[in-house]
């Protein structure tokens, strides 16, 4: 699985970017925000408040419950604000 | 059409591509969002706005396609910059061209509507305190929440 | 700020000269109305505008304060032609720019809508058949009213 | 008092703008409209729908309880349609 960071996100994990092999156990958005914390005090941080945290799978805006898979290109990120 | 770039955008010639020698066209509505020199009360010297390469386009194309699904559309731009800003500097561009001025301008609010609280750009500013990111506001999320549901 | 004139409207141009070094600007709504090949189904080769000098000037003038009375704009602008025009052909313009973005944007729906129902203007075209004065349309009265009352 | 005539209700009038004398008895906008039917077959059938004739008085929309006086310059038109 790819994965990118984006904003203060990105800063506080200090990667911009990074593969992981997803645990079999791993299958929505939300068992991969809370297994991703346990990665690095950073990913701790950055993912302690779940409520600013966006999540896009292979670029379409994505919920809690919707699937992962280890295919995927899953991006995270604060609220936008472009425009 | 949508366009994600660093470059300037030329509101002039933007427009007389859009629009060309269409002649069922009745109204353009445009919106040009600029960078404020002030923001949440502090003075901002340079801004940079951080986007998601790939799905930047491919949400501004879907959010292109709803809007000429919800309104008869004769033609429609969304040009949004990325990169580091200062004050004045144009950042978003939304033009639409309708038979009908009512289509084009409700066409064109809910574009730029849209972009504030969907389109994937992060703010950073530079302030006199140092470099901050810009949190969102809810005002965007009621503004975008008026046109109900749209494509993921 | 407000003009009646025959010639084009050079819209880069004027939007420079509206904004000029102005960083409290966040966003720019404007509108372009045109003309269309197209009028109540028929064909339209040309079109006259007549106006009554002086008072589309008036009207113009108090309608620009009214709109800047209402919403906290840091400039606005109306340019009106008149004389003879081809399908195409620029009509009006509206510019209106506010520190933030929804200012802008009711604004210049404003602006256009009481343009279309107050400004002394009227059309004649020029079809197949002959030469035919345009009629008002209710769909504009039904969009002016919904910004309530205007000064005389 | 000046007469000003725009769009149609020149064309069926059939000058842009006259000069008339106002009688006495003649003191609001609804007065006037009645009074001008009478000074030809044109200003007749330009007026004889007052429904789709607009005034203004001094280059102010008015209406027909409104005042007029011999020092105004008065337009009369149709509907407009501009923008």
């Amino acid at each position: 699985m790819k994965l990118l960071y984006f904003s203060w996100l990105r800063q506080r994990i200090g990667v911009a970017e990074e593969s992981v092999s997803l645990p079999t156990d791993i299958k929505t958005v939300g068992d991969l925000l809370i297994w991703l914390r346990g990665r690095s005090d950073g990913h701790a941080a950055a993912l302690a408040d779940l409520s600013v945290v966006r999540v896009a799978v292979n670029q379409d805006y994505a919920r809690a419950a919707d699937p992962v898979s280890d295919d995927d290109e899953i991006a995270l990120f604060p609220p936008v604000t472009g425009g | 059409m949508i366009r994600v770039q660093r470059d300037d955008i030329d509101i002039g010639a933007e427009l007389a591509a859009l629009t060309g020698d269409n002649h069922r066209i009745g109204g353009i509505a445009t919106f040009i969002g600029t960078m404020r020199d002030l923001s949440d009360g502090q003075s901002v010297s340079a801004m940079t706005l951080e986007h998601y390469p790939g799905m930047t386009e491919k949400q501004l194309d879907a959010i292109d396609r709803e809007a000429n699904r919800r309104w008869a559309l004769e033609a429609s731009l969304i040009i949004h910059r990325f990169g580091r800003f200062v004050p004045g500097e144009r950042i978003v561009f939304v033009a639409t061209a309708a038979p009908h001025r009512q289509d084009a301008l409700d066409s064109c609010a809910f574009l730029i509507d849209w972009l504030k609280t969907k389109a994937p750009f992060w703010k950073l500013e530079e302030t006199g305190d140092g470099a901050r990111w810009v949190d969102a506001r809810d005002s965007d999320d009621a503004a975008t929440a008026r046109w109900g549901e749209t494509p993921k």
